[in-house]
């Protein structure tokens, strides 16, 4: 009996719960707190909570971030994103990260004419045929055609060995645009593969090795690509290793330690060559917020939170389909991650940095513009 | 001996009941899409979609004690089906980047009821194949193999890229999930179901589950009983994973897909409703999906007694949990245990009621 | 008059890895016999019953039942045939009514088709009722009446047995006689022609042992049954049976009338003792 | 006459959920008797055995051994204090050796001496054990079980031995045997609470004796008594 | 691929490393089992918050870093321990699947507690901040390069290992372990206390399992909450493919399945994608043809 009293005393509690509602403009953040790519979700909330401190009014309103979770699940976007909209009456939506889960909710905002963008959603079908569907970063062609040019051009590789982490979408993606323009460069390529949460990549770093590349392409996410930099160094390979703006987070170097020395990689921003002033405060006000240096996942929810801010200021409204509209006008947006364009299909049009690991620190190495 | 009255009412009656009880439904659904929002109207046709799974597994493992953890693969099967039917060619053109869609699947096109059915069917023979060699063994190591193929399916959905897309999965799959194509089809699943359950099919598998040896000894011929169970329950996976598909309009292999972690959730809810009871997974379906939006609110800043709390992330599932845990300890049969909400039970009911009074 | 061989067990044995659970075991039972299978445990009995049923195999040698070779044939088609079985430990299906036990076993008779055929190229009379009911029960055409005849069927046969008044009664909340009882209802309702019975008087008292002694030459008669059975309780084995067969370490020792066995010395040796405690 | 009682059962309840197994019986052990319970099957003996074992918890009523209330106290308390239970079907631990088997009945002991001369008594009880010590206890025959199960218990030195039907399932010739060794074990100052089917045999071999009816004592008294009575006669012995 | 003798030596060597990782957390696994027939999905978030106790005992705590280890070892064994106190003991007697699904819920309710309380990102396990850089250099054997660590890690498993073979043959409580696995009501009225004998157990299994994480961690530097799902669902196929319930078992089983990984994927790089499906095959081969594993003992049911 003393359970079941236990048990209405933890409802009871639960309902005495009261949220709390105010006067606002209100913007959803829709990202994967928890579940298995938590670890992003967590990332870019820092980016959103750093622009929520540094711009917490437009037009005369607060901003309200809400902050809703999706368990890196895809039915929990779509209810996430109707949940804003509905519940929540948002006027924007910041996410997914996810291409497959930014997907789902996109249909549902989408037809609730909403904008929505996507921080991190580099698939180029995310946006394809969505009227309300923006997004902030590149889009994989783009990124694997410019890694791949400066494989060729800037390292001078000839022999790469690509490895794809065959679970996300985003890495088949990058390694299979990488692969079209380096071999129409007349390069080499071998493939090795992987699965996100693999710990272990002796046996293909084994095989790799005993074909003498002059590079590895690694273009997945950072905990992956520094376990494979750390073995990698151990079976005495020491050349460049390039990856994508998966790369870009202070785990890389505390995951990788010296190993991941000479990581090349694709991304949106260097402090040093800020092409934008935003970029440095950014960077500043994120170390004194975090005590860290912050990820790319950081940065692109960053300008998420902007280029909406940015969207209302210009339109002077709050109303959704007034938002869109200016988020569709965007020119010269200057974000964190660079001059942003957006073009007319909701993807924008933005160079790229190219960055390496120095001694434990990002180096600034080239900047390539669209 | 206290013998407990128990009367019965007439078929005619139930029959009657039931018209009444399913065109109350209709018209409570037609008000619901008139007058609730997007949000509800969306977990309405969640729980619609949760109850097909739910009901189809409750019918595998409770009813017919057949423990298996591969349900997720039959949603998989289903939903890869329905989608690559239906799929206009033009988007199949624009989705398969890295390889192009092999014959014949590039060049059809198909209405969501006749996808829907065939991605019942092909579960149902992926059940098949499945279950023939697996149902030899039983409890816990049936349970591991059906999780073991489960897997297999989804890893295979991944490494097929010129059929499945591979990890990009399927996108841009027209919405056809409203609310009634889930509910139509929950219906139908439960009617199938549950007539089964009911005739003398249901008993014989009820009596596998209680002792397949002396099942057998009764003259049923267990395996093929076992696997019709599973079959059936297949198909109807399959349904509902058609319909989850359409209902997110993309679908793609990852585990919180269409994994493990799915098939856990399915077996949260068959379990908190009562393993074994139909209307029990109908229920356990239902908790699920608003328990899981309801107590967003833990994650939102809010105020308890007066004092302000933070947003945490990870809370929600965390009190679920605890939730799910505590029930197990204290209620251990779930809701509904192994009975069934029946008119009968229902009419009995009252009547105890007034026989106190 | 000649009676007609109803079952025969032609050299059988069964083996283990390297057990020899049972070793070229020969039987003949006639029909409406009425015959023990005694032996200190562990000497083979529940193996025999389990050879007979389809649930083991045999190693070698043959069961014929009824001029049928079922050597080999799956459980359910051996029940189908017409051969059903008790077990030591009670096995009913707890959660389900007394009703639901008894119309279980009338089940086959929807579904095994192919051992029907079996039956009726030995030319006896087929029992499957109809075919297609796995879709006629889904679609509930024509199913009623089945399920109305099956009831009917099973009331009868509760009766006939004295169970009528507990037929919605969970079978798991009768008292231990009466699961023991229902058991051998169960078993009736597959309309067999020979029974089978695992110790069916263990853990009764002397009374209801006697009670158990009546009710089985009843069924015996009323059914038309030939009965085999294993039993610990040498009142019931010199009771009841006609004739009476010793196993020991899988091994026929001894055969032959209830005094012929008793005086055994082989059987008293083994078995037996000196008769002061059984 | 005032016997020293090593066991008093006062109005004990047992429910298994909502069955009421045991409905308030009363029974008394003797020092150094052998006292049987004798009854049909689901009469509640073996319930009254596993809960004065403490495997099952009691509603009501209490249980005095050597005056101490144990009632529902843990099972491994129980053995501690000297009471030791030879469970129904033997249950020896087929995965253990014999030698490991009859250790684990000597489980809480630390006397080791006194634990080797115990063993050493067991066998004198049981030679064909010390024949088979090396050997695992699930290669045994049924009768060799209930001689491990049997010693094992003795292994715990227990005051009082209780046994749980030691003749089911054995062969005429062995259930002589089994009688013989209780008589034995109890002339050498164990009391023994004893169930068994076979009623015959355990009034013969006993002091007293408790009939048991669907959880109630329908008779007790001195077995030489019950042995007589036409009721137990009809019910339990048989007419013969 | 061209396979020569180093290269096969070199994958030799990574195959021995993994799979005795593997052994490590499926013991535990198999411990369980044996002794209460429960899958114990919980076990690989056992192995998370070990490694996280170690984490804060490094850099919070400050401790030295082995004795954080060991700290974090025997926080993870009286985690195992409050965990059956607290979600599978009431559950004792109830079905078997009652107590499966509360390992679920389990598994879900830890890893979304490491969630809340050590948050999503994932915290770095590297040399030199946690251990002693020595452990990462590398030692030339022939043509084969080893990491220092692959020695301490093959090491402290073999330890581990012989002290529990030890444990549960050599001492009582192992006894009482090996008879629990069979009977626990006749146990208990042995005078065990089954219930602080199923704890140790617990305790014990979810140690090795901590042990297998810091281990682990150490290997692979990378401390999340959802770190303990693959390797858990790995170890736990090596225990089944041993034999579930044997100790040895679960040793050769991870082993077993250490090599073929990396085998597979060094014979036959273009089907890495396809490695766990190998594992599942082999699981299911070996559940069809001896469900009881290479080294288990047959359950069977007796009609």
């Amino acid at each position: 009996m003393r359970k079941m009293t236990f048990l209405v005393f933890t409802l009871i509690v639960l309902l005495s719960i009261v949220s709390i509602a105010a006067e606002t403009i209100k913007i959803a953040a829709v990202l994967p707190l928890t579940g298995a790519v938590a670890a992003y979700g967590q990332q870019g909330k820092q980016g959103i909570l750093l622009a929520n401190e540094m711009f917490p009014e437009v037009l005369g309103k607060k901003i309200e971030v809400v902050f809703i979770d999706t368990k890196s699940e895809k039915a929990e976007t779509a209810n996430a994103v109707a949940r804003a909209i509905d519940y929540e009456k948002v006027n924007a939506i910041i996410g997914e990260l996810i291409s497959g889960n930014s997907l789902a909710g996109s249909a549902v905002a989408d037809k609730k004419k909403i904008p929505m963008v996507t921080p991190a959603s580099t698939n180029p079908l995310v946006t394809q045929g969505k009227k309300y569907m923006f997004r902030v970063c590149f889009i994989d062609p783009f990124q694997g055609e410019i890694a791949a040019k400066f494989a060729y051009e800037n390292l001078g590789a000839r022999n790469v060995v690509i490895f794809t982490d065959i679970e996300q979408d985003y890495c088949v993606g990058l390694a299979n645009f990488f692969k079209k323009t380096f071999t129409a460069l007349g390069g080499t390529i071998y493939e090795e593969y992987y699965r996100t949460g693999d710990q272990d990549f002796s046996a293909q770093l084994t095989d790799a090795l005993s074909r003498n590349p002059d590079i590895l392409y690694v273009p997945g996410y950072y905990t992956e690509i520094a376990l494979i930099a750390r073995q990698a160094r151990q079976f005495g390979f020491y050349g460049p290793i390039l990856a994508g703006d998966g790369a870009e987070a202070q785990q890389l170097i505390e995951i990788g330690g010296d190993a991941v020395n000479d990581v090349y990689y694709t991304t949106h921003y260097h402090p040093d060559a800020a092409q934008t002033e935003i970029a440095s405060v950014f960077i500043e006000k994120f170390q004194e917020k975090y005590g860290e240096r912050p990820s790319a996942m950081s940065a692109l929810n960053f300008d998420a939170y902007l280029i909406i801010y940015d969207a209302i200021k210009r339109a002077g409204s709050d109303d959704p389909e007034a938002i869109a509209q200016a988020l569709r006008e965007t020119k010269e947006f200057k974000g964190v991650t660079g001059v942003i364009k957006m073009g007319p299909d909701g993807n924008p049009i933005k160079s790229v940095v190219i960055n390496k690991v120095e001694n434990g620190e990002f180096k600034f190495v080239t900047v390539v513009n669209p | 001996m206290i013998t407990v009255l128990y009367r019965k009412l007439p078929t005619r009656m139930k029959v009657f009941l039931t018209i009444i009880f399913v065109l109350f439904m209709i018209l409570m659904l037609f008000l619901a899409q008139k007058k609730l929002d997007t949000y509800w109207i969306r977990i309405l046709t969640l729980i619609g979609i949760y109850g097909i799974m739910a009901v189809s597994l409750t019918f595998i493992n409770g009813i017919t004690g057949i423990f298996s953890l591969g349900h997720s693969g039959f949603i998989a099967i289903g939903a890869y089906t329905s989608a690559l039917l239906t799929m206009s060619i033009q988007q199949k053109q624009m989705s398969f980047f890295l390889k192009p869609l092999i014959w014949p699947l590039n060049s059809i096109q198909l209405d969501f009821l006749s996808a829907t059915i065939i991605a019942g069917v092909m579960a149902a023979i992926l059940a098949y194949l499945i279950g023939y060699p697996s149902l030899r063994l039983t409890g816990d190591y049936l349970a591991i193999t059906t999780l073991g193929f489960s897997e297999i399916v989804r890893i295979l959905i991944l490494n097929m890229i010129s059929v499945t897309n591979g990890p990009l999965g399927l996108k841009g799959l027209e919405e056809y999930t409203n609310i009634w194509w889930p509910w139509g089809w929950l219906l139908v699943t439960v009617l199938v179901i549950g007539s089964l359950v009911s005739s003398s099919y249901g008993r014989a598998l009820k009596a596998i589950r209680e002792d397949p040896i002396a099942a057998k000894a009764m003259g049923i011929n267990v395996t093929k009983h076992q696997l019709t169970a599973f079959v059936v329950g297949a198909f109807f996976a399959g349904i509902s994973g058609s319909l989850y598909a359409h209902w997110l309009t993309t679908i793609d292999p990852r585990p919180q897909t269409v994994g493990i972690l799915l098939t856990f959730n399915i077996l949260i809810m068959i379990v908190l409703g009562g393993l074994g009871s139909i209307t029990g997974a109908l229920f356990g379906a239902a908790i699920f999906a608003i328990l899981s939006e309801w107590l967003r609110i833990v994650e939102t800043p809010f105020k308890l007694f007066g004092i302000q709390i933070p947003a945490i992330s990870g809370m929600r599932l965390l009190v679920l949990s605890t939730i799910f845990i505590i029930v197990m300890l204290t209620w251990r049969r779930g809701i509904m245990g192994r009975s069934e909400l029946t008119w009968d039970s229902i009419y009995n009911f009252f009547l105890r009621l007034r026989r106190k009074q | 008059m000649e009676r007609e061989t109803v079952l025969k067990l032609d050299n059988v044995t069964m083996q283990f890895g390297g057990l020899v659970a049972v070793g070229d075991f020969d039987m003949n039972l006639e029909d409406g016999e009425l015959v023990g299978l005694i032996g200190p445990n562990g000497a083979g009995k529940t193996t025999v019953f389990n050879v007979i049923t389809g649930i083991y195999t045999p190693t070698k040698g043959k069961v014929i039942f009824r001029g049928i070779d079922i050597t080999g044939l799956p459980p359910h088609y051996i029940t189908h045939l017409g051969i059903a079985r008790t077990f030591q430990n009670i096995r009913l299906f707890g959660d389900m009514t007394v009703m639901e036990n008894v119309l279980v076993s009338q089940h086959h008779k929807l579904e095994e088709r192919h051992a029907d055929k079996i039956l009726q190229k030995h030319g006896f009379e087929p029992k499957v009722v109809g075919k297609g009911w796995f879709w006629k029960s889904i679609l509930k055409l024509g199913y009623f009446e089945m399920e109305r005849r099956m009831i009917r069927e099973a009331e009868e046969l509760l009766e006939k047995v004295e169970l009528s008044d507990l037929a919605y009664e969970k079978a798991s909340a009768l008292p231990y006689g009466m699961q023991r009882k229902l058991e051998i209802a169960r078993a009736l309702a597959t309309e067999p022609k020979l029974l089978l019975l695992d110790e069916p008087a263990a853990g009764m008292n002397p009374h209801e042992t006697e009670e158990l002694m009546e009710f089985i030459k009843k069924i015996r008669d009323d059914f038309n049954l030939t009965i085999l059975l294993i039993e610990h309780d040498m009142k019931v084995v010199m009771g009841i049976c006609e004739r009476i067969v010793v196993m020991d370490y899988g091994r026929i020792i001894s055969k032959g009338t209830p005094a012929e066995v008793r005086n055994d010395p082989k059987v008293v040796e083994a078995y037996l003792g000196d008769g002061s405690y059984a | 006459m005032p016997e020293k009682l090593i066991l008093e059962i006062e109005g004990l309840h047992v429910y298994y959920g909502n069955i009421h197994a045991v409905k308030g019986i009363n029974i008394k052990v003797p020092e150094g008797k052998i006292v049987t319970l004798i009854g049909a099957n689901g009469a509640g003996k073996t319930t009254t055995l596993s809960t004065i074992a403490g495997l099952v918890k009691a509603r009501r009523g209490k249980i005095l051994f050597e005056g101490e209330d144990v009632t529902n106290k843990p099972a491994h308390q129980i053995v501690e204090r000297g009471i030791a239970l030879v469970p129904e079907g033997r249950r020896i631990f087929p995965n253990l050796t014999v030698y490991e088997n009859l250790m684990m009945g000597a489980f809480n002991r630390k006397d080791e001496e006194d634990v080797k001369k115990d063993l050493e008594w067991v066998f004198e009880l049981f030679p064909r054990l010390k024949e088979r010590l090396s050997q695992k206890g699930g290669t045994l025959s049924g009768g060799e079980q209930q001689m491990l199960a049997i010693s094992r218990a003795l292994m715990s030195r227990p005051k009082l031995l209780m046994m749980d039907e030691p003749s089911l399932g054995l062969a005429p010739l062995l259930v002589k045997e089994v009688f013989e060794v209780i008589r034995v074990i109890n002339s050498q100052g164990t009391s023994i609470l004893l169930v068994e089917q076979n009623a015959l045999a355990a009034l013969k071999v006993s002091n007293y004796g408790y009939v048991l009816e669907t959880g109630n004592i329908r008779l007790e008294g001195p077995s030489s008594e019950l042995l007589n009575n036409e009721e137990v006669k009809n019910a339990y012995l048989g007419v013969s | 691929m061209r396979m020569t003798l180093p290269i096969f030596l070199q994958n030799l060597a990574n195959g021995i490393l993994l799979g005795g990782l593997y052994a490590l957390i499926a013991i535990g696994y198999s411990m369980v089992y044996g002794i209460l027939r429960l899958i114990n999905f919980a076990h690989g978030d056992v192995f998370m918050m070990g490694t996280y106790f170690a984490f804060y005992g490094v850099t919070l705590f400050l401790l030295p870093w082995w004795l954080a280890f060991v700290v974090a070892i025997i926080g993870a064994g009286i985690l195992g321990f409050l965990i059956d106190r607290i979600a599978y003991k009431p559950l004792r007697n109830a079905p078997r699947i009652s107590s499966l699904i509360t390992a679920i819920g389990m598994s879900i309710f830890l890893e979304s507690l490491a969630v809340v309380i050590f948050g999503g990102i994932p915290k770095s396990f590297a040399p030199p901040r946690i251990y002693p850089k020595f452990f990462s250099k590398m030692l030339q054997i022939g043509s084969v390069r080893v990491q220092i660590l692959t020695f301490f890690i093959l090491g402290i498993t073999a330890l581990l290992i012989i002290f529990l073979i030890w444990f549960v043959y050599k001492t009582k409580i192992g006894m009482a372990m090996r008879a629990i696995s069979t009977d626990i009501a006749t146990t208990a009225l042995m005078g065990v206390n089954v219930d602080l004998v199923i704890g140790i157990t617990f305790a014990i299994g979810s140690a090795l399992a901590g042990a297998g994480g810091i281990l682990w961690a150490m290997k692979y530097p990378n401390v999340n909450p959802y770190m303990g799902f693959m390797p858990g669902l790995k170890a736990f196929i090596a225990a089944v493919i041993g034999g579930i319930g044997s100790i040895q078992g679960a040793m050769l089983g991870g082993f077993l399945l250490g090599m073929i990984e990396i085998m597979l994927v060094a014979f036959l790089p273009r089907f890495a994608g396809y490695r766990d499906i190998f594992a599942f095959i082999i699981l299911i081969i070996i559940l069809m043809y001896k469900p009881s594993g290479i080294l288990g003992a047959k359950l069977e049911e007796k009609v």
